[in-house]
């Protein structure tokens, strides 16, 4: 196993956080919160600039074959800038899977595109219910989908999909065929609706490539944009309790805001050791490794909200207006925490793995 | 039948009455604006009625009434979702503080018009740096002959953007230690120099504002209570309405949680039939009840002429967890369609708008590390924290 | 309703609590707990002479004819001074069961026993799973009783059951043909163990005696004694909060402390209000009964184990000793949170009244 | 394979032929005295084999050793049950501390026969009014020609009725202020003047004692450290076995829930079906992954050559509450029933031992609010508290 990061690890951190810095603006965001499917096209293209759309994707196809934890550092960068970065943990899942399950022509068409940042990929897997559905309403017959896929992050610009139907996953080209049902969300740079297909046209991956382990390696890659955002949540805490005076006094000195912040950091540590330890889990295929990916999520998703929540009310009512930055993090922390299967799904796969496997 | 159990019918056909012009429906869709142009007509109509301001003397445009009347009305006009709270703060704390401190001339112009609705009261305690801790507002009061001169900032003042007048309290020695050097106006919003910013919340209401006083004159008439006995008179004035009814505008109520789980489905099951539904549902039964049986039992005592136990300061904590807990299962059991939002959707019947107004409910009105201070102090009998701002000057 | 007491209940209260105080002997209460079915005979004829046996027996078989909150009164106190009284709730509720559905004969014969202290009952409901049996094992046959109740509160020393069977509710003496299985427990001044019954010759209820509504009314003066508990845990928590100091200070100027007590406050204050309300449903015949028991037994079960438990935590390493009296109310918040049946079961039971019945 | 990889089948080889002996099932049944003499025993097994004090210099009877070795050994030690806890005080701080501020000659003395399991040592730190403040201590140390003479009384000394030696903070200068006239030293546990009371925690064990110094006379080459430096000695006491493996002392494991709620049934159901037991297994396995991860990840990091973050101190607060959850759960599918009690059950095997034990665990080694305070400011750069003992004297 290798849970600590290598030097080489902490410079993609560095290059990461020097750019965000510089870009982050929150004006943006929030503007982005009103526009709905709202995609942050700039960031999109200084991604691929940097190379970041190729880092998972082989070097054989474009790509910088970067490993999961590279991967995972950029996701949690991003999340710490509360970034509109719908694609990253999608595009990562598919070009694994493409990468694992797809044939020769899917890879040769697929993977460069990811790299180059001309293919965006949606996964469209759920339907109106809370999990992974078990009989899928979407039908595959001969090479045509039609069906409707709920609350498909990234849905209103994704260039692909990989839907899961009735015959398995598919992968889809988006161009047509496909109506895109874009409704505000509660955090609208999520890009987020429902998918309609038509006798959108679509060829299964082969070699069972399964729905549940597409879903654990977006939610792995989720995990670390959440545990950012709970990071970049706690230090916007501590800055705040450091500075601001109550009573005559630093209000970080009141044992309600000091141990709230603790709480905060024994949370988000605890979803680091547990996302890292999916990560290496996936890197080297461990048999465990959907156990793990919903343990980091179950962790993550709590710090995160945890984090935001208890953030805002270590600010005090400055916090609960729009103008200030942390309802970024707020809305971000919820929209992650359902959009790919909420808590209550994720205990139910934990505790299917658990009791199926040996721990 | 008793006096007040008629009392009861009487005011329940009134209200049922005027449901349909002022209540949950009339509503529907109405800008913040529209919303407390409807309050001020509904307040002029109860007045009309003799429904206004229930227990305040008759000379000032009240009913003359009992407190337990009062209560008895506002639980009934809770029912109907009338839009009573959109006038909660100008007659539960201004225009009462006008009622105890003001001359009787003063009490003559100001009280009758805000008791029909025709004015608006806000109260401008908070400033940037001043949340919690009320003795740190700096906004300053300068004497200058009869008058004072104001200039500073106040924030988070619910509904100014409408209001007529505004008590407020300023710095008006600023050698003085922290506590001591404050005193209490009230003041026209209309006047020179006042000027209102909205702000958004995080819904992006605009319930609550900035207000700037750029040298605000006003007469010394003006002035409530003695010069730099501001800080009792504020204090005074949170002391006020112990016994309000539970807020009307309050999130979705269990039976659409209930309701929803029916419906949902986890792991192939109705969701209603999962065991960590099964546990909140229980508890916030169980924190909605207990909630209930305290207020009930508030009533009873005054109905005894006695005076309520202090539990009643556990509403506030505990109906806002209840309520977050509930709006977040709800949305978790929504599935991944949960994350969506509708801008005009209503608290009290909206899981998304409930969750997002989550964190301003543990805020407003006193955070929750504030009510449990005052219940660890003033109920428990437990030290006060440390407080330098109390020290002597000079002392370390 | 009344949710409020009378001044006469506030004098049964002030009585009840001098004497309790007067007698309250924790060196006592420490050996109970090492006597397996420990049964304490003193405080047992000290109720008995002051009438508290027959406080909710009919006047008409020499009872006080007290109602519910009155009884509850006593409950109360009991548990403020944790005394071994496994036989105040089930007494109560088998003079009720008794009056409403016994035949002449046993009105005649048993009530005036509870009341004069000749009888002592325990609930004999359970088997081996956490709640009410669906189809239980204990079988009825001809005025004959065959099976084992589990965990039964005051079996070491109860002369008479009311037992669920497979034909309903039977009223069983305990003089012979039953084997008492005492072992030790958390806290075993409940006097608890295994009925087993061999032939033992008892007599069914009439009239749909229901077992979950028996259990809901030992439940009720149960939720009182817990929520006495609850008070007396706050009380000391309070006490050290203003007497010990740490780092110069009175330690209830930390918040960590002051917050802490003021959270069993707000659900002493709910268990409460929970629990008036079930008396007064009680005492009323609301059709809601068991939902607003259940609720009571769900909120004063938190309250009583949360105020025990962080009472200890408040007092410190003086607090987690043999020879300290927290411990009393620790072990028995937990054996009070068990006996009749667990969190788990009570909130199932909240549900399936509120899902079956209108609010 | 690595060398350290080597050195972990070598030590796997030797424990597994010694756990018969000196593992669980030789433990079982046995009185805590007895256990204590058992793990004397399995110390001077080590020390004969080079596994005892593995980073400790030869010349003291260490092994010699690395950091790394020292945590494999310790880690695969746990797996098989030895009871290495009950030396793990004395090998942990007195004896350290001796290591590194005792003369060459005190060295020789006190140090190899603690390696060899012979004399056992604790650590007198807490007295009555002085828990987790550690500088109220009021034990005075009154200087006496070339001796100190010791009086008063320490507590919740972990096995001292067993111990041979002690260390110890006593006041020894009274005027000075709180943490500046305090003195450390090590003392004879059986010299005239000592006594020693067991106290029984919840489950009536008697880890802890009252210690009563009466005029105990020992020599100033006993003190360790200058005189009044005591309280900075006793934080690096403190301060000391920062690494040390994760307890082996725990609650019944994970797996064993699992098989419970698969045993035990709710609503008719297999437990293990029902979403509370869901949520519950779901979250113990995330915190307890959670920190393994932590744990090994220091691991790499002390291989690298690096010293490890700071997240490890996280460790006790996550597990007592993840292993309080676990017991409580269980013991709430046990029914009714789950009220039995076992006396000499051990916490490792038993849910109702673990839930009884879990008030102390969060208390010892640190309260839970000792150990948030200690992240809040050493980890996240939070402020003191207000410490008025910190005060210079005569200051309000």
């Amino acid at each position: 196993m290798a849970l600590s990061y290598s030097s080489e690890q902490e410079q993609i951190r560095g290059e990461a956080r020097r750019f965000l810095e510089a870009a982050f603006n929150a004006e943006k965001q929030r503007r982005l919160l009103h526009a709905r499917g709202g995609f942050d096209t700039d960031f999109w293209q200084a991604c691929v600039n940097m190379g970041w759309t190729g880092a998972g994707v082989p070097e054989a196809f474009g790509g910088l074959g970067l490993g999961p934890l590279d991967v995972c550092i950029l996701a949690e960068e991003c999340g710490r800038f509360a970034v509109a970065a719908p694609f990253l943990a999608a595009n990562y899942a598919a070009a694994i899977a493409i990468n694992d399950h797809g044939s020769d022509a899917q890879r040769a068409a697929l993977l460069p595109a990811i790299a180059s940042g001309d293919a965006r990929f949606a996964l469209a897997l759920f339907e109106d219910e809370d999990g992974l559905p078990q009989e899928p309403a979407t039908r595959f017959r001969a090479g045509l989908i039609n069906g409707r896929k709920c609350a498909v992050v990234g849905a209103a610009a994704a260039t692909h999909a990989l839907a899961l139907t009735d015959s398995g996953v598919a992968l889809v080209d988006l161009a047509k065929h496909v109506e895109r049902h874009i409704g505000d969300t509660i955090d609208n740079s999520r890009c987020s609706g429902d998918l309609a297909f038509s006798n959108a046209s679509g060829e299964l991956l082969q070699g069972g490539a399964q729905a549940l382990r597409l879903l654990a390696v977006q939610a792995l890659v989720t995990a670390f944009e959440q545990i950012g955002g709970a990071e970049a949540a706690m230090a916007r805490a501590q800055r705040y309790a450091n500075t601001r005076e109550a009573f005559g006094q630093l209000i970080g000195k009141f044992q309600a805001i000091k141990h709230r912040i603790a709480e905060m950091y024994v949370r988000n540590e605890l979803a680091r050791g547990n996302a890292l330890l999916a990560a290496t889990g996936l890197a080297e295929g461990a048999p465990d490794f959907i156990a793990r990916s919903g343990a980091a999520r179950l962790a993550a998703t709590d710090a995160f909200e945890f984090a935001a929540a208890q953030s805002m009310q270590t600010h005090g009512a400055i916090g609960v207006t729009w103008e200030h930055d942390l309802h970024l993090y707020l809305r971000r922390a919820r929209a992650q925490a359902l959009e790919l299967g909420s808590p209550l799904f994720w205990e139910d796969v934990v505790v299917d793995m658990l009791s199926g496997s040996a721990m | 039948m008793t006096d007040l159990a008629a009392y009861r019918l009487r005011a329940r056909a009134f209200l049922e009455q005027h449901a349909e012009s002022y209540g949950w429906d009339a509503r529907r869709g109405l800008s913040l604006a529209q919303e407390v142009d409807l309050a001020k007509r509904w307040q002029g109509m109860k007045a009309a009625h003799g429904y206004a301001c229930i227990t305040w003397p008759t000379e000032y445009g009240g009913a003359g009434g009992t407190e337990l009347e009062k209560i008895v009305f506002s639980t009934e006009e809770a029912k109907y979702g009338f839009p009573a709270g959109l006038l909660a703060i100008t007659l539960g704390m201004p225009v009462p503080m006008m009622l105890h401190h003001a001359t009787p001339e003063q009490k003559r112009r100001y009280v009758p018009p805000a008791v029909r609705g025709e004015e608006m009261w806000c109260q401008l305690f908070s400033e940037p740096g001043a949340g919690s801790d009320l003795a740190a507002v700096r906004l300053k009061a300068r004497r200058d002959g009869d008058d004072w001169v104001l200039s500073g900032q106040k924030i988070w003042t619910s509904y100014a953007q409408f209001c007529d007048f505004g008590i407020l309290v300023a710095r008006s020695d600023p050698d003085a230690p922290k506590h001591k050097g404050l005193t209490f106006f009230f003041v026209d919003m209309k006047a020179p120099g006042v000027s209102v910013r909205p702000i958004k919340l995080l819904h992006e209401h605009e319930d609550v504002n900035e207000v700037f006083f750029d040298d605000v004159r006003i007469p010394d008439a003006n002035r409530l209570g003695a010069v730099n006995d501001g800080f009792r008179m504020a204090i005074l004035t949170l002391m006020m309405e112990r016994y309000v009814a539970a807020a009307s505008d309050d999130g979705p109520p269990l039976d659409a949680l209930v309701q929803l789980a029916r419906t949902r489905k986890l792991r192939g099951r109705p969701a209603i039939e999962d065991g960590r539904v099964r546990a909140a549902i229980a508890h916030a039964y169980a924190t909605q009840r207990g909630l209930a049986a305290i207020h009930e039992r508030a009533l009873e005592e005054l109905t005894a002429g006695r005076e309520p136990g202090p539990e009643g300061s556990i509403h506030k904590l505990a109906a806002s967890r209840a309520r977050h807990a509930m709006a977040t299962l709800a949305l978790d059991l929504s599935g991944p369609s949960g994350v969506a939002y509708d801008r005009d959707a209503k608290t009290r019947t909206d899981y998304m708008m409930s969750w997002i107004d989550g964190p301003t409910l543990r805020i407003a009105g006193g955070t929750d590390e504030m009510l449990l201070n005052t219940i660890a102090e003033k109920i428990l009998g437990l030290p006060q924290d440390h407080r330098p701002d109390k020290a002597p000057r000079g002392a370390p």
